[in-house]
């Protein structure tokens, strides 16, 4: 009788193996859309930020941590996903703060307009990369939709079982480690592709131009987080010029009217997009909807005095592994940006 | 809750463990808190019914036993004083008493199930014979259909008809008469069981038995791969050519019959082995309802090897009582005169199957399609058996060509196919239709189309065809094996050799099953209809 | 008892009814035939055998029917 | 036939409890949130039907050449968001590649194009709720016929039309 209960053991523990390498292979690689690499790749340089910024596409195509660094010595992080919902912004934050404490978090606030979660593809590919916390549980639990479920989340292989007759070379190269795609959460994009034809001078009708409740809740609990941590807040609107992303002024002025009764600051930067000098003929790879590395360069060149300047993030002083950690990073940039 | 949801995994795994745990005395009622947690997913509206079935039965087999109890002591206390006519006077009288209240326990019950089932389709008819001189029909009311109801609902009134044929001592405790209705595995699609087999097995203790435990898990998850491999991949083909049958006519017919033949028998007789198996892992014994369906050589055989706990419930309560009614009686009389005994027998034999039959094909469904198919079966059976003599003739001049293996084969797929055929009523739903799709299937339009590729665009590619098809193999073989002898027993005796394959099995279900996310979690095709 | 017999060989020429001891569980005798049989000795006997007799125990051997209707004969 | 009297008349009364108890159980008949009839979210233009949810490909091919078309991808690759623009509406396309591309907006440019009620832009608020009925709901801006998965979006200023949208919610 024992025999049979070691040999039990033992198939339990060889299934539980098997399944286990099975899981690492067909658990998508992202090697085509990067975008599901993204929130992974924070942990690796988990230490020593003085800003880092939370949000969706916008905040990690606008912001280049090593032009911040280069230009204004200020060390940053953008922790950024394709359509991170601001209840994922929030539990993506609460995360950071359990590796580090920055001086200022930089929120970008296009996302307030979604109040329910947009696509199963999109929830995976933000939350799929943290790693297991609290923090995790909570980033699951607000974002699934009806037809997921948290198991799925918690063994990988349920959800994506079916991948197994659809491998490809990726997933063998990529089983155990991940191909390293972004400079510090900033991904490069060195394309060109004009806006065609004249601006847009109005995005989508939409049903309803107040912002829904449940983003506008967690925005709160993000500011009172920040505040909890002595951490600024501060909130912006990346660039944009296309009817899909339109940036309408009706949003723009509830979160005006929001920062200003919570004193924070909010800075819009599609008025002053000749102010920093975005010309979408050159400085944008998808015609118009994100900027590329030339147009993020001058984005971030603008946005980091105003930094320096009214955020007290001046000559801030670095260990001395940051600098040269830093170092590293900004050879790596210009080696990915002029090659 | 599907038997393919997370959630019942894990309400099984908190049962066992509940059911293990507990004290021996308590086991029972651990099963009975746990079948009315398992109801209760299923919305606890539905609870009312079932509630009220095992109430209305309890008081009714009680009103039985007093009734019998009374008639007995009668007979026994004057036995001498009476003669043998007015003993038999006696009882006659005391048995219709009887039947009386028995008789409200059937409409009590049986009415609730028209009511909720039929009325839809009751109306629907009314709708259809009104609009044919102008009127307008009523509007068809929505209604609930509690989870199980035609199961549990035959399953007790079964109970209730052993009691008044006093082949069952009734059970006292009103408690353990709610385990027997509502024992959850079976709820879904059965096997109806017989309280003679059961009731006591679900209130005797069981002590864990490492062997019986394995082999009900070896067997829970022997259904789960053939549900979830086989039954829930080919279910996207099938639902492609049902969607636009017009388009998909001709061969595609064919292979829809096929299709669907491998679809339901995976799907079937996986939820059974879930079933049978969950009951086993407990120590309970369930009533096998398949035996190799498909090897079967005429429709009569296959109708005793296919869906067997519903063929014997009908025929012990329906069929058999119908055939020695005094208006059947009467019949075989009145006709025995004019066209000889065996004549006059075999029509009330006839009539009877066709009634029952009838029944049948409704209980399947509130739908003229499952009628159809009911009558159809009838149909098939009643003609094999008029030809009877027809095919001794033929069998009595060819010897070796009937007695050859060639000429087994030959039948057990000419079966095949006929049932498929009759089933497709189930899926195409419109029996015009059907029958202009079976008309159409003998054209073999689009036979070539298939072959060159037609097949790959129904929502499967190579891939999944290639799994359904090892699947489909594996279960051939493991059948085969099965026929000769338990495969489990052997498996038992070699633990490496039988963990390995159980380990395997799972992987292939994890990785080769069709759940989860992008597949919706179709339930049981029995289990759609209650 | 013969009687009997030659009902039931009416039914199935090619069965030995003296000697066979289990009709049902042998398959020989099905739903259709207890039902024809049960009519006949409905007619013939006059002996109405109710549903709940009928069970393989007494259609297995035509002794067995026989005891059974006389059995209900007498009660 | 007396006796068994009793029992069709307790099977009758049985029925009428057993009726209302399922009946009251369990309402799938699913009303929508509004209360008004309103529920045609497609628009007819040279005879060709445009409805929402449907499957843009044929719509856009019996549409002919289209003014201007502009594809606007979801960060992430997913999908994108298309434009196309023809004389007198806008038309919004949702392309993905697990739902293939769902019409997903229509946006009225002039007033050639009228709802299939007829109410076009630069009507009178009055006169467009004549011909749809009460709105879902309303508010000084605008008038909405919503089923809970589509809106008609009529735009209000002063009391005339100004904008005619049908939208997925």
């Amino acid at each position: 009788m024992k025999k049979r209960i070691i040999i039990t053991v033992c198939a339990i523990l060889a299934v539980a193996v098997i399944l286990g390498l099975l899981q690492a292979l067909v658990v998508p690689k992202y090697t085509s859309n990067a975008e599901g690499l993204l929130t992974g790749e924070y942990y690796a340089e988990a230490e020593g930020h003085d800003v880092i910024f939370v949000g969706d596409c916008e905040v990690y195509e606008s912001f280049i941590p090593a032009v911040l660094w280069e230009k204004y010595g200020i060390s940053s992080y953008v922790r950024g996903n394709a359509q991170q919902l601001t209840w994922q912004s929030y539990y993506i934050l609460e995360d950071t703060f359990r590796y580090e404490t920055p001086k200022a978090v930089v929120f970008n606030v296009l996302a307030l307009k979604y109040g329910e979660p947009q696509k199963e593809e999109y929830n995976r590919m933000t939350v799929d990369g943290m790693k297991w916390s609290p923090s995790k549980i909570g980033a699951i639990s607000s974002s699934m939709t009806e037809e997921e479920s948290f198991i799925d989340y918690v063994f990988p292989l349920l959800r994506f079982h079916s991948r197994i007759t659809a491998l490809e070379a990726d997933d063998f190269k990529y089983i155990f480690s991940s191909k390293k795609v972004t400079h510090s959460g900033y991904l490069m994009q060195k394309g060109i592709d004009p806006m065609v034809g004249d601006a847009p001078t109005d995005g989508r009708e939409e049903l309803d131009y107040t912002l829904p409740e449940t983003s506008m809740e967690y925005l709160e609990k993000m500011r009172e987080l920040c505040a909890e941590n002595g951490t600024e807040l501060i909130l912006v609107k990346s660039p944009t010029n296309s009817w899909a992303y339109w940036w309408h002024d009706e949003w723009d002025e509830q979160v005006r009217e929001y920062a200003e009764e919570k004193g924070l600051a909010y800075y819009n930067f599609i008025p002053e997009t000749e102010a920093i000098g975005i010309d979408y003929s050159t400085d944008t790879y998808d015609k118009g909807v994100h900027l590329n590395v030339y147009g993020a360069e001058k984005m971030t060149d603008y946005f980091g005095r105003i930094l320096a300047e009214n955020h007290g993030l001046a000559e801030l002083s670095h260990s001395e592994e940051t600098t040269s950690a830093w170092q590293e990073r900004l050879d790596a940039y210009y080696k990915d940006r002029n090659s | 809750m599907q038997f393919t949801s997370y959630s019942f995994i894990a309400f099984l795994a908190i049962l066992f463990a509940a059911y293990f745990l507990s004290p021996k005395r308590w086991q029972w009622v651990t099963l009975l808190v746990g079948s009315y947690v398992f109801y209760a997913f299923a919305g606890l509206d539905c609870l009312v019914f079932i509630l009220f079935t095992t109430l209305s039965s309890y008081v009714i087999s009680r009103l039985m036993e007093s009734a019998l109890k009374r008639e007995n002591d009668y007979v026994a206390a004057n036995r001498d004083a009476m003669s043998k006519e007015e003993r038999k006077a006696y009882r006659a009288r005391a048995k219709k008493k009887r039947f009386h209240i028995l008789l409200w326990g059937l409409v009590l019950n049986f009415g609730i199930l028209a009511v909720l089932k039929y009325t839809g389709f009751a109306v629907y008819n009314i709708n259809s014979v009104v609009s044919l001189f102008g009127g307008k029909g009523f509007s068809i009311p929505s209604l609930l259909l509690p989870m199980g109801i035609s199961f549990y609902t035959f399953q007790t009134m079964g109970y209730l008809i052993d009691v008044y044929r006093a082949k069952v001592t009734p059970e006292r405790n009103i408690a353990k008469l709610a385990l027997f209705v509502s024992f959850f595995p079976q709820l879904v699609q059965g096997p109806i069981s017989r309280f003679g087999d059961l009731g006591a097995q679900l209130t005797a203790p069981h002590k864990f038995n490492g062997k019986t435990f394995t082999f009900g898990l070896q067997r829970i998850l022997w259904g789960y791969f053939k549900k979830l491999v086989i039954a829930d991949r080919v279910l996207t083909a099938m639902t492609t050519m049902l969607d636009d049958p017009a388009g998909y006519d001709g061969a595609y017919v064919l292979l829809l019959i096929i299709v669907y033949s491998i679809q339901i028998y995976a799907d079937f007789t996986g939820g059974i082995d879930i079933t049978i198996g969950i009951a086993e892992a407990m120590g309970i014994k369930l009533t096998e309802n398949f035996d190799h369906p498909f090897s079967s050589k005429s429709t009569k055989e296959y109708w005793r090897r296919w869906h067997i706990t519903m063929g014997s419930w009908f025929r012990d309560y329906i069929f058999m009582p119908i055939s020695v009614t005094r208006p059947m009686m009467k019949l075989n009389k009145a006709m025995a005169g004019k066209f000889g005994r065996v004549a006059a027998s075999k029509t009330v034999a006839y009539i009877a199957s066709g009634v029952t039959w009838f029944v049948t094909g409704l209980w399947h469904g509130a739908a003229w399609n499952f009628i159809v198919w009911g009558m159809l079966n009838c149909l098939v059976i009643i003609v094999s058996e008029a030809l009877e003599p027809a095919y001794k003739k033929f069998h009595d001049r060819f010897p070796k060509l009937t007695a050859s293996a060639v000429y087994g084969k030959f039948m057990s797929v000419r079966t095949f196919l006929l049932m498929g055929v009759i089933r497709s009523l189930d899926c195409y739903g419109d029996v015009g239709l059907t029958f202009r799709l079976w008309g159409s299937m003998l054209t073999f339009k689009g036979f070539g189309a298939i072959v060159t590729g037609g097949i790959f665009d129904l929502g499967l590619t190579a891939a999944d065809w290639l799994i359904v098809l090892c699947g489909i193999a594996v279960v051939y073989f493991v059948s085969r094996a099965s026929a000769r002898a338990s495969v489990r027993e052997r498996l038992y005796d070699r633990p490496i050799m039988s963990a390995a394959l159980c380990g395997l099995m799972f992987i292939a279900i994890i990785m080769l099953g069709a759940y989860g996310f992008g597949y919706d979690a179709s339930g049981f095709i029995y289990g759609d209809r209650f | 008892m013969e009687k009997l017999i030659r009902i039931l060989t009416e039914l199935h020429p090619d069965v030995d009814f003296a000697t066979a001891q289990d009709l049902i569980d042998d398959g020989v005798l099905d739903s259709l035939d207890i039902v024809s049989l049960v009519s006949q000795i409905d007619s013939e006997f006059d002996v109405t055998i109710p549903a709940e007799e009928i069970v393989p125990e007494n259609f297995n051997s035509a002794k067995a029917l026989f005891d059974l209707i006389t059995r209900l004969d007498e009660e | 036939m007396k006796k068994y009297l009793r029992f069709i008349c307790l099977a009758l009364a049985l029925m009428c409890v057993v009726f209302c108890a399922a009946c009251g159980g369990d309402d799938t008949s699913g009303d929508n949130e509004g209360n008004s009839e309103f529920d045609t979210f497609y628009v007819k233009f040279d005879n060709v039907t445009i409805k929402l949810g449907d499957k843009a490909d044929g719509v856009i091919a019996s549409l002919g050449e289209a003014q201007s078309r502009t594809e606007i991808g979801d960060c992430g690759g997913l999908g994108a968001q298309v434009k196309y623009t023809y004389a007198s509406f806008d038309l919004y396309v949702l392309e993905s590649k697990t739902d293939g591309n769902i019409i997903d907006q229509i946006t009225f440019r002039d007033d050639i194009i009228t709802t299939p009620e007829g109410v076009y832009i630069g009507m009178t608020a009055a006169d467009a709720k004549t011909k749809l009925g009460d709105p879902t709901s309303s508010t000084d801006k605008a008038l909405l016929y919503t089923d809970g998965k589509y809106t008609l979006k009529l735009t209000i200023e002063g009391d005339a039309v100004t904008e005619i949208n049908y939208i997925t919610n």
